[in-house]
């Protein structure tokens, strides 16, 4: 048996419907015979009928809803068409959910899905990857899975969870990663994992850009050179430890992401190591996301828009040089 | 008799006369209303309360009317010229002095103010400041509350002609009407969102006509009358539970204060001052009652110092309690202790 | 005769005919279409497109007539269905052929693709997915016209009924009457946003009942009847530009393809498949032109045969550019050069 | 005379009507007598009759708006009521605004004002500091003036600008700020400023912050200890060569800014500086930011949850005897 990334959302989502009647799932398309604009609740509302809904076109008020469910109990999971489309939804996530806690004493319980991430041809707005806009802000719990078992185990922990998360899968991962299996267990939310063992450098990652710093630690090993791949997995809360702890063994820093240069997750993890792991460094870090425009739509600029496993390797060879 | 609402869009027979009973308590909540604001306005006036101060002058009719109806296991969110039905709703004086006057065992234990306060637990959401985003929320509950089967409940929102403007009030309308939950939707034009008048605002005749573009069934009233506030209130929510769509009602009236206590309302004409929905409903209230001598002079002397008292008593106990300390305070965001980030 | 359009809110009398010459020109822009959106659909199926292709198939009547009446200087602000529109206003086929091929040439240069496309310096604006959004931004442009003191000018905007739904469309509605600029949008109702039927979008009786709300003249049509959306929208683009409030046209059609060409749409029910509203505007338009002899086959033919003649040729020339390379591409987010962030 | 710095943003746009006809104001309250929540536009509706309109209560229009007549010539300036409330118009700034030079290559000269930062007893709605979700995005230029020259120099520079503009003005310093006279020259847009000299520590900061800094740096100056101030001005773009330059003078780097932690621009700051000036750090780069929790109401935790003088000093002097 193999299953896809795609496949263990879907499943996740299966399995916390049928284990919880709190959860039901919200968002444009998901209902019918159709199942989402990626089929990632495929057949799902015909499995759990009246608890996998059709919304309107109204992403702030797909949220609001969630939001008012889950004051009353429930756990809904809100499906974003695209991540580019929570624009229209950022107030209800950061002010509304983000702050109910704080001000009330009373966690808000959603899940907000975020089919986030580039695949060529798909432009502007329907590419983006916007983890940095909800990490900055206070309340939320930012997961960026890059990995099959991650993707199932991450979204049924984020309806686990009490407080509202949002949830970024990465579209370009839906067909591209299979696994053998479902897990029954992963790691628990907020610690990161080594992907692969290195002594030479450590490169900080999460969501698509993971495999991208894989074939690139691949690739150097063939050289002799050993790279430690350290995954996210939540970009907040973020594992500082870990990362200092690999960057003890290797000395260099490179952070990959592919969401936008200014702030952002790369800028925090580097801030966190020198702030904490100064004298741990023997060279400048480094980091590598995206290009500071929008994301093209023609598959030879977005391909140049991201990073990738060569601009990845040459950062990191720079890097090994210092 | 007291005078019956007008309704624009459906013409019903029914009860033209709310009970007496009924009037009376709404009333006493209107004064009682009164009476607090006026002395939050004093103490804002005597840098007592920092921040602002946002009262309900002139709309304590409908305010009240919202919270008259509401029962247990009802929802009411409110926004900010809502003391009376608040207070109609259930929510005690102590939590509003508490929350102007920043006391830790506030509702929002300092942590927010003034008119951003509720208890989500007991059925009064608690607003934020971007207008229009409630309805939706309040939608959600009571979609909810569907899904796990419970029956006769309603959920009551307000809302300015002023946020009637936002697109969250536009998708939160649509979504409840699409789900089909029992929600009544208040909106009061009070003639200016803070110092814009209507003809900045909006350009339809008048705000009910957008009932029908959403499959709301859509009333005014003439919100000076509180008769007519109870009459019209008490139907929507009366059909809403019943299982009506969403209902909105479009009250009348004239905001008699500032925007909040720090704006002097210069901006308001004299010529919008003439006009009837300018009235003070609490003075028209008190009218009716001696006109119709519903209660004596004596009895309402009584009223008002009791409502006097209580504000006084739920000021001074608020004013005695201690502030939030930093050093104290559990900087916290999110609930599970554990997926704290910890930022260096 | 030619079928004449019903109007909802306001029964008008006028020419129940659209002059021929009008008709056969929309005629033409639709098989253009047709003929153009058929051939994309199928080198999208050879794998030579990248990302999604999107049709206005059953549309095109509609979409015709929006371009009909717009002269130089007014905005047209298309979205996703409008190809027969956007080629009535003036795009060249040879731009939609380089965006969706991905040319360097494309007045989107690779950078955009597919329907994301305009020239706004030719008054067709570029359009954002973010449904809604456009509306607000026409607004924009017809207010500068009126600071500017140009008279005799209107923006036509389209929707369909799913985005009817997003604050961003309340919003832009709401503002365009209360500028009272002469706008006409023109909500196709085809029945599906995507997957989600229309009981799932809203509760309205019609959507042209939102009209009355924010101050529009409304107005319904029969997408399927050419004629009719000629006189609908010509009669809207008339008003708007006499100064009437800003119009708004719902117009009811099937999307008889997929949302995209990735889709099968096999949610698409028989039941609604039946409807009148299903059948085929172009078909429809070629039994009129047939039935009233307004050209002969020879001449449909030979029309049929010069639009596949430009689509080949537009299609040819686009396929032999060079698509844009990243090493030559100026990767610069803002126009002024000395305020760009080098980003180490 | 005397002149504040909420008077400088009134002069400025004042002048900005008196100069340019394509120039327009719109906001909520701009018009009539009022001249907007914080006056900055009062009497100009007066003074220039149909230049200064009221809005509705609808932020996204009021940017589409704005965008559209910008692209048919002229150079609107939006007033958001408190910046807070720009997250209504979010998608419109971003994804609209942002984009819109990339892809049709015609530019979108329009200026949103972003009453922005805390006051005491404003709370989690009125007291955001959005600058970081502004400038994570391409496509924008995000100024954040902190004195009365800079708030009247930078804002009429800002509709000057034919890329979309985020003029971040800081409602603390409205009536704090006062300056003898109006400049008739700034430094250009893009430069950071030396607010002060120093050779121990570079302090690198923005806005209201500035004033919390230069205020340590005085009380430092007392024990001979000189702290260079550096006020960016317009985080992005961010002047790196100016910062770099500083901490190649001090050896030591502190960030502070009002935001919150998470990402935003002193992490930004951190990254620029540990990416091209790493050797030039004799200490370990520290930032200082607000907490991460919605801004509270209260005086007595708004004062703790910003960043202020002790905080501030607190920091330096750890980083001082590093
Ligand atoms: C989305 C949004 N924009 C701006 C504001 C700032 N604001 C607070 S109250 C107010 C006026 C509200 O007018 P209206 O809705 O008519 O209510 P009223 O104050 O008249 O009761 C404004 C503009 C806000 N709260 N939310
Ligand atoms: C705000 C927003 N949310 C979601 C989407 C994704 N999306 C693109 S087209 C579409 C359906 C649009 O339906 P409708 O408005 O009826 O137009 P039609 O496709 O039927 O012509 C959706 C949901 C979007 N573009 N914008
Ligand atoms: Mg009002
Ligand atoms: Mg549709």
């Amino acid at each position: 048996m193999s299953i896809t990334y795609l496949e263990a959302i879907r499943e996740a989502q299966a399995k916390l419907l049928r284990d919880d009647d709190r959860v039901f799932i919200y968002g444009q398309d998901v209902g019918g015979n159709f199942g989402g604009a990626f089929k990632a609740t495929k057949g799902l509302a015909k499995e759990f009928p009246g608890r996998v809904l059709n919304a309107p076109i109204s992403e702030d008020a797909m949220v609001g809803t969630a939001i008012g469910a889950a004051l009353q109990g429930m756990r809904p999971i809100v499906e974003m068409q695209f991540a580019d489309f929570s624009s229209i939804a950022l107030n209800q996530i950061l002010n509304n959910a983000g702050t109910h806690y704080w001000r009330t004493n009373i966690p808000i319980p959603i899940t907000v899905r975020l089919p986030s991430g580039g695949t060529k041809g798909s432009g502007p707005f329907h590419s983006q990857s916007m983890e940095s806009l909800y990490a900055h802000y206070p309340g939320l719990v930012v997961m960026t899975p890059a990995t099959v078992e991650d993707a199932y185990t991450m979204l049924i922990e984020a309806v686990a969870i009490d407080d509202p998360v949002v949830y970024c899968e990465h579209k370009y991962l839906y067909y591209h990663l299979k696994a053998d299996r479902l897990p029954t267990e992963g790691l628990p939310i907020g610690k990161a994992r080594i992907a692969r063992e290195g002594r030479d450098l450590t490169i900080v990652t999460y969501s698509a850009m993971l495999h991208e710093s894989l074939t690139v630690a691949e690739e150097f090993a063939n050289e002799g050179l050993e790279i430690e791949v350290v995954d996210l997995r939540t970009v907040k809360p973020l594992d500082t430890d870990t990362v200092l702890a690999s960057v003890a063994r290797t000395g260099r820093l490179l952070c990959v992401g592919e969401s936008f240069p200014w702030g952002g997750a790369t800028a925090e993890v580097i801030a966190r190591v020198t702030a904490e792991g100064f004298h741990l460094l023997d060279a400048a870090p480094a980091r590598i996301n995206a290009k500071d425009t929008p994301i093209p739509y023609h598959p030879n600029l977005w391909s140049a828009h991201r990073p990738s496993a060569k601009t990845i390797a040459e950062k990191a060879r720079n890097l090994l040089r210092e | 008799m007291l005078q019956a609402a007008q309704r624009s869009e459906k013409k019903t027979k029914g009860k033209k006369t709310a009970p007496h009973e009924r009037y009376l308590e709404a009333y006493r909540w209107m004064l009682q209303t009164r009476v607090f604001e006026d002395k939050l306005a004093s103490l804002y006036r005597g840098g007592l309360i920092t921040g602002g101060v946002y009262v309900g002058r002139g709309q304590e009719a409908i305010s009240a009317a919202c919270g008259m109806f509401l029962q247990k296991g009802d929802i009411f969110a409110p926004l900010i010229r809502d003391q009376a039905g608040r207070s109609a709703f259930g929510e005690p004086l102590i939590d509003v002095a508490r929350t102007y006057l920043g006391s830790r065992q506030g509702p929002m234990r300092g942590r927010d103010g003034n008119i951003h306060r509720g208890k989500p637990g007991q059925g009064q959401l608690a607003m934020i400041s971007h207008l229009g985003a409630m309805i939706s929320v309040t939608v959600g509950v009571l979609l909810a509350k569907k899904f796990k089967g419970e029956t006769g409940f309603v959920g009551l929102t307000t809302i300015g002609e002023g946020g009637m403007q936002s697109g969250a009030t536009h998708e939160g309308m649509n979504i409840a009407a699409v789900e089909q939950v029992p929600l009544v939707l208040v909106a009061t034009n009070n003639h200016y969102a803070y110092s814009t008048p209507n003809d900045r605002e909006f350009a339809c005749t008048d705000l009910v006509d957008r009932a029908k573009g959403y499959g709301f069934e859509g009333y005014t009233v003439d919100g000076t009358d509180l008769a007519a506030c109870l009459d019209v209130i008490g139907g929507a929510v009366k059909r809403a539970r019943a299982g009506r769509p969403p209902q909105l009602v479009v009250a009348s009236v004239l905001r008699l204060a500032g925007h909040g206590e720090h704006d002097d309302a210069s901006y308001i004409t004299d010529e919008i001052k003439r006009e009837p929905f300018a009235q003070d409903c609490l003075k028209c209230a008190e009218k009716v009652i001696v006109d119709l001598n519903l209660a004596d002079a004596e009895t309402l002397k009584k009223w008002r110092d009791e409502a006097a008292a209580e504000v006084e008593n739920a000021v001074a106990t608020a004013q005695k309690e201690a502030a939030p300390e930093a050093g104290e305070e559990d900087w916290c965001a999110i609930s599970m202790r554990h997926l704290v980030d910890q930022i260096p």
